[in-house]
């Protein structure tokens, strides 16, 4: 690997995490950031799954980037995305049996994410395999990322604690950890990145804002 | 001929050169002023907490709506009164005994994330009153559900709780409330005078057709959406309210109770969130009457005013697309 | 009598009181007349003279440069000192023929014909056309045009517009006061061009002697009525005087005669009396002079061409507070002034001027709010709200879907805005950047 | 699309389908034993939370039953050979969902103990049935006491504050149909073992 590589591939983890966010700056992926991010525990936990999940398609999907013929290619990703989730399932059921409990039945819905399916049709089906990898890396880290900051506002302001620990004695704002506040939590922290994206960096912000 | 053209700064400007008197401002301090019957008559039944619990709503509303302004270096408007109208409905939406943050709390998100976020006032999708006490609702149910019994002791701070018309019919029947109001003209009357547990400013339903019927005569809102709405409100309860079947409920209790008149006259008639055509405004009365008595009858909530007029406001860009108003002289040329 | 009216429309502070009792008063004839050549909707007229030459009073200086257009005539006898573009009240340059007023006011020969009842429509029409007549209640359409129907589209009706909705303007109540003959002989005119068994003068209420003249003048005959109508602003738009005598809706974008329907002005009707019995062009016409800044209010016959420096200087001046706002026409669709050096023309009904007490500063405006107080006085029927924020925002081909040409421009709106949003303007804005 | 275009879409399916098949084959066989062990040795201590004095392998499954049309199971509990108890699973239909409940009682037929398996109630009010304030409740009542009251009460079930419905759903839709339920199916049984 070359030195312009590595530069390169950390260039792509950042622009996971930071300038192409699944849900903050592409806005995709919304239903998932909303229905397990009542609690820090289960938003770190899904979120891993789909770091797993993302990494691994994207690069089965470089490694088979050229062998796929491009007329099948989406289903083909389909087939490959619920291979894995699959595996994740599976694994999880048998060796982290507490945390299934909590996810079990999200884990499943993971084939489903938009962002994974535009991960691989967008950058691992152009991209060599080690590219891939590290994008796949990248948007996992940043859907990640992403699902422990809602879930993190949402369970200190809706429980009062985190990752089950309480740790605010005031009562705390329910509608946080119902569906309603989800959306509201998603919205001010996409309008805090899209502010931070328009004061620092001179953007236009994200999603919808096209036009006036 | 030169002279007066030096003599004379003349002010030059498009047509119309006449406007009416009335301004925004204007408007939002009438509907204020049409609220203090309503208002002093929470005073009285509720005591200081209520007159506390409103005042904070109002300074808050003010300061959050300025602070907004100035973060944002937006022109200063919290003079036109549509900040101070918020603050003093929301605050009359609200049990007197709640916890002072939940008047705070619940009037920054109806300033700061309803209407400022939106874009400022006439950009609102939703009444901000409204959202603010619905979000408060959602988020401390137990405190905004613990009703303050009416009583007229005018300095008393302690309070006993005590249940709303609607929720006693809802969990124990019309008979239990007839019993604990003496017999049904007691009921009628107390209901009117406004001596039940309840909101601050929704329980007096003389004081609020007092101050509806000062609007209706200075024209600031047209009957359409209040009467379609009670007349929902009215006709359903009639049809499906009773306990024996149809065509046995007590519409009275129905439209007496609950946030109703405060809702169908002050709150669905906000200019900005329902629809601004007479017909779509009809349509609307009727959306909110049909919601709230589904939620009264058939939902988990004994009241569902609150939720009724929210709901009815998403539709309201929808309303006010395919309800136009009917275009001099239209008709007429599709016809030939 | 119920009062007839249409839907939506607004009340004005009316204001008529200050010159609805001053009789017309003829205004001094001007040193020098500014006559512009287009003074109507429709081609401009061409010069016929050329500087230096003599013209006499009623001689035709410019003639008409199409169909939809109307002959020019000298006002005052004199020579013709200057030949080119001067401002006129609606705030264009326009090409004007100016003429030094010798002082000798020697008519050129007029046809008179005291038996113009006899005459054919033809001729009649004829007569109108060569005396340059036009809507003198401001839209100055050219009359002959008006009164040539095409054949598809017959014309059952006759209305004479005494409605006078504008605030502050008199000059057709007094009319209708001083000459109520010459105008229902006027009417008569109409009705015998058009060949029309029926004709109505419509007149808003807050005219009682107007009516009681008008309607002594015409006691006997049933084909002409006088109708009280509510006092309302529009009252005296076409559209919704039709709608209010005769219940009749005018289609969008059509015009009165798709109704079977003429609509002519209370002082057109005079002119075109004056025109066909004594062949006299419009080189004058009534002009209220008003307003709380000036002086004396006064209802003036003043000549085309008169400036209204002048006619200000005849009614005493300014007041001490001095004016604000000068206005040609109607508070409510006439045009402010930055220059007194402007002529009076054929449409121009009144100069008002605004003392501080009056004037509304037109100061920054707010959101809309959405309050539907435009929507309910619109007498189109329209949606300004829509309109002016579609119009705000540049989304100007939106505008059409809400009827934006629909739109006459009648000030309603923007009259009850609580915002006080030019919404008038944002419409004529909208309109400017899109095409029907 | 050519015949070489077909080859190709029939070729790439078979590889993936292969290589799928074999991954997931592969972490099934590894995993599948571990999963169905591990979800008996739950469900056996879930049970033998319900009724800790009972012998293990003391609980003995009884039958089905179909509450709300949802599969339950019911249990008897033993110690040394006598009968003990029973254990009921149940379903209600609270405010927002079906709460699935658990709940032992002894031969006197009264409640020992419940527990709220699943549930998805409002956040913070009626997911309240599911602590132990509310579970203990239950302890030591009868068919006759299974009703909900909105005051304070020692006799009947008290409501959890503003969650009445959820807390009525628990009570009389749930543990008191389960208990009528039992009381008639272990009187079938006993017909059944006379005859």
């Amino acid at each position: 690997m070359s030195n312009e590589d590595r530069i390169s591939n950390w260039q792509l983890i950042k622009n996971g995490i930071f300038k192409e966010n699944t849900i903050f700056r592409l806005v995709i992926s919304l239903c998932p950031s909303i229905a397990v991010t009542n609690s820090v525990k289960n938003g770190f936990l899904l979120g891993v799954a789909v770091l797993f999940v993302q990494t691994m398609v994207n690069t089965t999907v470089a490694i088979f980037r050229k062998f796929i013929h491009p007329k099948i290619r989406i289903p083909i990703f389909m087939l490959i995305i619920s291979g894995w989730v699959t595996v994740v399932d599976m694994v999880m059921a048998a060796y982290a049996r507490a945390a299934y409990k909590e996810i079990g039945l999200y884990i499943q819905i993971i084939v489903a994410f938009a962002s994974i399916l535009a991960r691989a049709e967008m950058f691992a089906s152009k991209n060599r395999v080690c590219n891939a990898f590290f994008d796949g890396l990248g948007s996992g880290l940043g859907f990640l990322l992403a699902l422990v900051l809602i879930s993190f506002f949402r369970e200190l302001l809706g429980r009062g604690s985190l990752w089950g620990f309480h740790i605010v004695q005031a009562k705390p704002m329910l509608i946080f950890i119902l569906p309603a506040g989800g959306f509201l939590a998603v919205g001010l922290l996409m309008a805090f990145f899209n502010w931070i994206d328009m004061r620092f960096y001179g953007g236009k912000g994200a999603g919808g804002a096209s036009g006036h | 001929m030169e002279a007066i053209k030096k003599q004379h700064e003349l002010v030059v400007s498009v047509s119309p050169h006449l406007k009416s008197e009335e301004t925004t401002s204007r408007i939002m301090w009438t509907v204020s002023l049409s609220l203090l019957p309503a208002f002093i008559s929470g005073a009285y039944f509720f005591g200081p907490r209520a007159v506390i619990t409103t005042a904070i709503c109002i300074i808050t509303a003010l300061l959050s709506e300025r602070a907004f302004q100035k973060i944002t270096n937006r022109e200063d408007t919290i003079s036109d009164g549509s900040a101070f109208l918020t603050g003093l409905l929301l605050g009359m939406n609200l049990p007197a005994t709640v916890p002072f943050y939940i008047p705070i709390i619940g009037t920054v998100v109806a300033i700061v994330i309803t209407k400022q976020l939106f874009g400022g006032l006439g950009y609102n999708i939703f009444n901000p009153a409204l959202i603010g006490r619905a979000f408060v609702l959602i988020t401390w149910p137990r405190a905004m559900t613990t009703w303050m019994k009416p009583d007229a002791a005018f300095m008393r701070f302690d309070a006993i709780s005590a249940a709303t018309p609607l929720g006693i019919l809802k969990e124990e029947g019309l008979a239990k409330l007839l019993a604990l109001f003496g017999d049904k003209l007691n009921l009628y009357t107390e209901l009117l005078v406004g001596h039940r547990a309840g909101s601050i400013g929704e329980t007096s339903v003389i004081a609020l057709l007092l101050g509806a019927a000062f609007l209706v005569y200075k024209r600031y809102i047209s009957l359409h959406i209040p009467l379609s709405f009670i007349g929902t409100v009215a006709v359903i309860a009639w049809l499906f309210g009773g306990k024996e079947g149809l065509f046995t409920g007590d519409p009275l209790i129905h439209i007496m109770s609950g946030g109703l008149m405060l809702g169908a006259f002050f709150m669905a008639t906000d200019y900005v969130t329902c629809p601004s055509v007479k017909k779509g405004q009809i349509v609307f009365g009727i959306g909110c009457g049909l919601i709230t008595m589904l939620i009264r009858l058939k939902g988990g909530y004994p009241e569902g005013v609150m939720f009724a007029i929210l709901l009815m406001n998403c539709f309201t860009p929808l309303i006010d697309r395919n309800l136009r108003s009917k275009v001099f002289g239209f008709m007429k040329k599709e016809a030939k | 009598m119920s009062l007839l009216t249409f839907e939506g429309g607004i009340h004005p502070p009316g204001h008529k009181e200050l010159a609805e009792h001053s009789p017309i008063v003829d205004a001094k004839s001007p040193a020098r007349a500014v006559i512009p050549l287009s003074q109507h909707i429709g081609a401009p007229c061409e010069s016929i003279v050329e500087m230096g030459q003599e013209v006499k009073k009623g001689e035709v200086i410019g003639n008409p440069g199409g169909f939809v257009s109307a002959p020019v005539h000298a006002s005052v006898s004199g020579k013709v000192v200057a030949n080119g573009s001067f401002p006129v009240p609606n705030g264009r340059m326009v090409p004007c023929v100016v003429i030094e007023n010798d002082g000798k006011e020697e008519w050129t020969t007029l046809r008179d014909s005291p038996d113009y009842m006899d005459l054919s429509p033809e001729e009649l029409k004829e007569k109108i056309k060569d005396a340059g007549i036009v809507g003198l209640g401001g839209a100055a359409f050219p009359s002959h045009v008006k009164l040539s129907p095409p054949k598809e589209k017959p014309i059952d009706t006759v209305i004479i517009n005494g409605a006078e909705c504008e605030p502050y303007l008199t000059a057709d109540h007094r009319l209708m006061v001083e000459t109520p003959s010459d105008v229902v002989a006027g009417l008569r005119v109409i009705m015998k061009i058009l060949g029309v068994e029926k004709g109505f003068i419509g007149i808003e209420n807050n005219k009682p002697d107007a009516i009681e003249k008008m309607q002594q003048t015409v006691s006997g005959e049933n084909n002409i009525e006088v109708k009280a109508l509510q006092v309302k602003y529009p009252q005296g738009a076409e559209k919704m005087l039709i709608k209010s005598i005769l219940d009749r809706d005018v289609p969008a974008g059509g015009l009165p005669m798709d109704v079977g329907v003429v609509v002519h002005n209370v002082g057109t009707a005079f002119a075109i009396f004056e025109a066909c019995r004594y062949g006299k062009p419009i080189i004058e016409r009534v002009v209220t002079v008003t307003g709380l800044g000036i002086m004396e209010q006064k209802n003036l016959r003043a000549r085309i061409g008169t400036l209204i420096s002048r006619l200000i200087d005849e009614c005493g001046g300014f007041t001490n507070d001095g004016p604000v706002k000068v206005i040609v026409g109607g508070p409510m669709m006439g045009f402010a002034q930055y220059s007194m050096d402007v002529p009076v023309i054929k449409g121009t009904s009144g100069v008002l001027v605004m003392s501080a007490a009056e004037y509304t500063p037109s100061e920054k405006f707010g959101p809309c709010i959405r309050c539907g107080r435009c929507i309910d006085v619109c007498p189109m029927g329209l949606m300004p709200s829509m309109l002016s924020l579609y119009s705000e925002k540049g989304h100007y081909e939106e505008c059409k879907e809400y009827n934006l040409f629909d739109c006459f421009e009648c000030g309603s709106c923007t009259f009850v805005c609580p915002s006080k949003r030019p919404i008038v303007q944002l419409v004529r804005l909208a309109k400017s950047q899109v095409k029907p | 699309m050519t015949a070489k275009d077909i080859f190709k879409i029939t070729a790439n399916l078979v590889v993936i389908y292969v290589v799928g098949g074999l991954l997931l084959a592969f972490v099934y066989a590894k995993t599948s034993p571990i999963i169905f062990l591990k979800n008996k040795q739950e469900k056996e201590e879930a049970l033998q939370k319900m009724m800790p004095n009972a012998d293990k392998k003391g609980i003995i499954k009884l039958g089905d039953w179909y509450p709300h049309d949802k599969d339950a199971e019911y249990f008897v509990a033993k110690k040394d050979g006598k009968i003990i108890g029973y254990i009921v699973q149940t379903f209600a239909k609270g405010y927002s969902s079906y709460i699935n409940i658990l709940f032992s009682v002894g031969t006197d037929f009264r409640v020992k103990k419940i527990d709220i398996l699943h549930s998805a109630e409002t956040p913070g009010l009626g997911d309240e049935i599911t602590l132990p304030y509310f579970k203990k409740r239950f302890r030591g009542k009868d068919l006759a006491h299974l009703k909900v009251v909105k005051k304070p009460s020692k006799e009947y079930i008290e409501a959890v504050t503003g969650a009445t419905i959820s807390s009525r759903a628990v009570t009389e839709d749930g543990v008191r149909k389960g208990l009528e339920f039992l009381i008639k199916a272990l009187k079938k049984r006993e017909v059944k073992h006379e005859q």
